[in-house]
């Protein structure tokens, strides 16, 4: 990488620390969800769902958001932008366990269910896309209030073909309210390919139709994605409405831990992805600007390890809800 | 206390609340400068603006979905679904994710939001805009669904679902919004859901019933009063959750029950009612638990003569309840 | 109109009697819809919805279709394309009195919701935005069956925001099915401006997202949607997919018999508007070119109203369906 | 005649039908080279190609839309749903346009359409993978809903669904995929849509149910005969139109009836067949309806522990047949 590159992240306007604190969250995120796929395969946990491959763009795009002023409504890969939002390690873990304790849901939910009010993201649940309205709903509340923020909701690819995406992003278009729609298009909606999923050549000229603007970033590029999603929070936060940022990414792991992939894509295709990922070329620019040292990384990646297995002792230990509490918050006691 | 048409104890509940409480705003289509379709929301965006009545978007899923992030946020919507029939598109909002919120997240978030919708038949409405949509809910834990007989319920129980801390589908029957006028106490009015009401005593028979059906139930059992027979006749009002105590009472007091509804019979209220009966109440009964319903067909007609064999009336009532009486 | 544009139904492949059949066939529609309206505001028909300001671009449409080939999947105020798909006046008039003998459903539907099997006019509802993706799978059946044929359906520009255009569009984007989406913009949905009801300029934007053409064309313009229209037709005939074609068209009637216009629009606005009914500018087009003679107008203009005439009178006294009827044809009997 | 799993048996019907009628096609997600998540259609796409297997974009609403034009059409389309808790955003489609097309046109179009979703719990699929659905469509006039509790009747019961004249939600249980396997009939084999099937004769008590539960209950049924107790099963297997003569006949055989499903209580099945009872046997019977559900709660937990505590078992049974007997 040569160095009139080096500096690019200086040049827009990211401290050393921020890249290295970007950097650590993609670590995190691929940490813990190897460890989570790990104890899947030991039978431990009886479900995950990864976000492999993603974790670049995810901690791009969380990057330009304020974690204490914005609201996130995630979909289920988004682990890099919940952990930039306060959630923990260990969090995760009991959510992975289904434990008592999990914030998400207290071991209701399926891991990647994300929600915790404290860290100002909005439950989520399975059915595809319904978040979108929501976010764009909490936009709309956070003007009616007067609150200067934006509202963040993400998707894949395949889920902007659902209803709920037209209609949200039409709405906001109309009030042009402060909300960032991040596709996250990886490719693949479980088995089907990008061909036979959608019509248009990329989800982001889907943005016109509703009059925001609509752009495609490569996903890998952690810092394109910071930029982007830069411009759009002060576009929003200037009140000119929404923008639809689709980022080209990969999901490296199989959908779920219930799927094989194999017989849907060739292992070529994969390997080539892993080559491409933000892991991987985010790591290989922060060592080339010097920025990551060889002690600093260490101490990274100790560090991380360190965190994943005392969240995973402290998850596999902790107790579940008892059996009877799945009678409450049905309604307000 | 002033005697009001359903419709203006509707908008009089709306405007009252919307007045102290600054979070509740009104969402749907036309209800702005058309002030709904009916008329509901007529007036009201000139004296709270557009940003608190706002017209929607042709788009039911996003009607709710919408209300829903801004309930979450902390708002109280009112999302109004322009006819009971066009709820459809917005089924999985509600039952997916209005119903979930609360137990999905063990209690962390909330889904404060009210949905009303003009509902049911004999308006000329034809099939899809007469029907009754009230079953598809009441089987959802985590939803409440209302349905107000009387002016003075319509603005007791709307005022109720503004301030419930989980999300009310409010059921109105168009039919009453300018049949039925009755006395409406001013200012704060509350009436509780969940709790049924007893629209008329009686000993020889119990009807219970809600919504528009109450008035033709009470004009029956008027009749049957001349022939001798002395009807008990429970409005449910909340059919989620629906008044056990009640309903038990009611069929226990004279052992004869008919459960009337507009809606056709198969899998009904009226089905769960009679259930409940049948399950707690059933050493009480004089006679098998009897059910006057819709037909079961798709939906109502509208030609005068198929929609008219749709529809119950007083007649046929009185005829179910004479047989019941005489069982 | 200058001698140039005076052959313009000939040069683009039309012929005098075809111009003379499409304007008779608005006259007709028109003729109809007048007298429906009159029968509801004298009370004999309970309900009413209207055609009128948009037969020139229906018809237009209509005459680049096949009736013997296409299928039709209409909107409710698609009076002028059900015409020419062979409904008869009587039909129509048999649907507004809600008669036994009314082809569309007997009776049981309000009128506009058209339907009968034998004019290849697919059954429709309410609920708008519903015969969306009925069309594009009665065009999938189609090409499983070699059939080469063209389906078509309508909707206005408030309905393209119902989840339903949207995942209907993409599959036939995605599957190149021969389906032509038609949106008559007519700037209203009911009381809903177009500023308030899309975030775009125009519908015919939101044809990138599916990955097929969309095209906006002036309503009033008869021969230019005919031209659209049959551009359409080809491509959908050759393999190449659907088009979306929106037309920008008024309607001069409030929505329904139950609506009052006079809240959400002034009467200037719809005044100036009457001025551009293709009723009058494709009269006026076709007196120009000597095509529409003063005798051939009168005879068609007297034609019409006595087809309206008995139309009306068949129906008025024609029978209800028995009370009982009601319970027929829920399932296959 | 073989002993087939039951997720091998719906996929015999498939192919069998798909044989030898080139009308019915299969449409859904994943359902292509995938085969399904559950591997329902595998093998599918390679004997009959991609233009009858359908990989469908990830949208309900436009799965059933087209499935239902294409019904019209004249074809024969099987749109399967990948988890019956996703048939939400296709009920505008189901309930307004399916269940009406044939009435609301007086006869002259039809929609033969037949939806496929797996439902049910216990599967450690949380709040959205665990769902049953059916309360929200045995309302609706104009379908029929049909729930197979063995392999053979996964088989007959598609064959009946495929060749219904109306759209059919064929309802499979996914914890019964690989859990049961009985003998199914080779090639030809049609079970006819609206006919319960007894599964046990007893005398002392009666149960009604279907799906997963019929399983759990025979399990019960068992247990119990070990203490004199002898229990009558009614496997109801069509919910729409529900099996009226059955069903009497069932209560009347025992006098003394339980209703098991696993969906929530209020609203569900049971309440209607109960409903059925108490108007047409009350006399007969020498004990209140019954009925043993799913609590109340909005979804079934992700956690072991609540999912259990959720989840009907064939203990938790045999204890409410044990009361009921004891009555
Ligand atoms: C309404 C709905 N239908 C089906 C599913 C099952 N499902 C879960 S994820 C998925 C694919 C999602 O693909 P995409 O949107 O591209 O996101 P990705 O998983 O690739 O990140 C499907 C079909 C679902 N969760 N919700
Ligand atoms: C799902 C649904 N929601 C609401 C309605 C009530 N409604 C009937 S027509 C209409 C407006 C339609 O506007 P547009 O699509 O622009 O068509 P136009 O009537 O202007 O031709 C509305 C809201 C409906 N029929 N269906
Ligand atoms: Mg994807
Ligand atoms: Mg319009």
């Amino acid at each position: 990488m040569s160095k009139q590159t080096a500096v690019r992240h200086r040049e827009i306007g990211l401290s050393d620390e921020q890249v290295l604190d970007m950097y650590r969250t993609m670590i995190l995120a691929r940490a813990l969800d190897e460890r989570m796929w790990l104890l899947n395969r030991a039978g431990k946990l009886p479900f995950v769902v990864s976000c492999k491959g993603q974790e670049g763009a995810q901690v791009g795009l969380a990057f330009a958001l304020d974690p204490t002023r914005d609201y996130v409504a995630p979909y289920y890969r988004d682990l890099g932008v919940v952990l930039r939002f306060g959630q923990t390690a260990r969090d995760v873990m009991l959510s992975g366990f289904a434990k008592r304790e999990d914030p998400n849901s207290g071991g209701r939910q399926m891991p990647g269910h994300f929600g915790s009010r404290k860290n100002r993201i909005l439950t989520g649940s399975s059915p595809v896309s319904t978040q979108i309205p929501h976010a764009v709903g909490m936009a709309l509340a956070a003007r009616m209030r007067n609150e200067r923020l934006v509202t963040y909701t993400s998707f894949g690819e395949g889920s902007s073909n659902q209803g709920d995406f037209h209609e949200a992003c039409n709405f906001a278009g109309v009030q042009k309210l402060p909300v960032i729609f991040f596709c996250e298009n990886n490719l693949y909606a479980i088995s089907v390919p990008l061909a036979r999923q959608v019509g248009c050549e990329r989800i982001a000229q889907r943005a016109e139709g509703y009059g925001f603007p609509g752009v495609t970033i490569d996903g890998n590029d952690v810092l394109a994605v910071y930029e982007a999603a830069r411009t759009a929070v002060n576009r929003a936060l200037d009140g000119l409405g929404p923008t639809l940022i689709e980022v080209l990414t990969y999901r490296i792991n199989p959908h779920s831990s219930d799927d094989d992939d194999r017989v849907y894509r060739s292992r070529e295709e994969v390997d080539e992805a892993k080559q491409r990922d933000a892991i991987v070329t985010f790591g290989a620019y922060l060592r080339s600007t010097g920025v990551l040292t060889a002690d600093k990384e260490q101490a990274l990646l100790r560090d991380v390890e360190q965190v994943v297995d005392e969240a995973t002792a402290y998850a596999e230990q902790a107790p579940y809800a008892e059996p009877q509490e799945a009678l409450g918050h049905v309604y307000a006691q | 206390m002033a005697v009001k048409l359903f419709i203006d104890a509707i908008r009089d509940a709306l405007v009252y609340e919307m007045r102290q409480d600054d979070s509740v705003f009104v969402l749907g289509e036309d209800v702005g400068l058309r002030g709904g379709v009916f008329r509901v929301t007529q007036g009201m965006i000139d004296e709270f603006g557009a940003s608190r009545v706002i017209d929607m978007p042709l788009a039911e899923s996003a009607i709710v979905g919408v209300a829903i992030g801004a309930a979450a946020y902390g708002l109280k919507p009112v999302a109004e679904i322009q006819f009971a029939d066009f709820i459809m598109p917005a089924v999985n909002q509600i039952i997916s994710e209005a119903a979930k919120m609360r137990y999905r997240s063990n209690g962390d978030w909330s889904c404060p939001l009210v949905i009303r919708a003009p509902f049911g038949g004999g308006v000329h409405g034809a099939l899809y805009h007469s029907q009754s949509v009230e079953a598809l809910f009441y089987h959802i834990p985590g939803l409440k669904v209302v349905v107000p007989s009387t002016a003075a319920d319509a603005k007791g129980l709307l005022i109720a679902a503004l301030r419930d801390p989980d999300p009310v589908l409010y059921f109105e029957h168009k039919g009453l919004y300018r049949l039925i006028k009755d006395e409406v106490p001013d200012g704060e009015h509350v009436v509780p859901i969940g709790k049924a009401a007893v629209r008329r005593e009686g000993t020889d028979i119990t009807v219970i019933t809600y919504g528009l059906m109450v008035h033709y139930v009470l004009e029956a059992a008027e009749e049957l009063a001349h022939a001798g027979i002395s009807t008990h006749v429970l409005d449910l009002r909340s059919l989620l959750p629906l008044d056990r105590d009640a309903i038990i009472e009611a069929a226990r007091r004279t052992g004869k029950v008919l459960i009337v509804h507009e809606d056709n019979k198969t899998g009904g209220v009226g089905a769960e009612v009679s259930a409940m009966i049948a399950e707690e109440a059933l050493y009480d009964l004089d006679a098998p638990i009897a059910r006057l319903c819709g037909p079961d067909i798709p939906a109502m007609p509208f030609s005068p003569t198929m929609e008219k064999f749709y529809m119950l009336n007083p007649a046929k009532i009185a005829d179910a309840m004479r047989t019941l009486a005489a069982f």
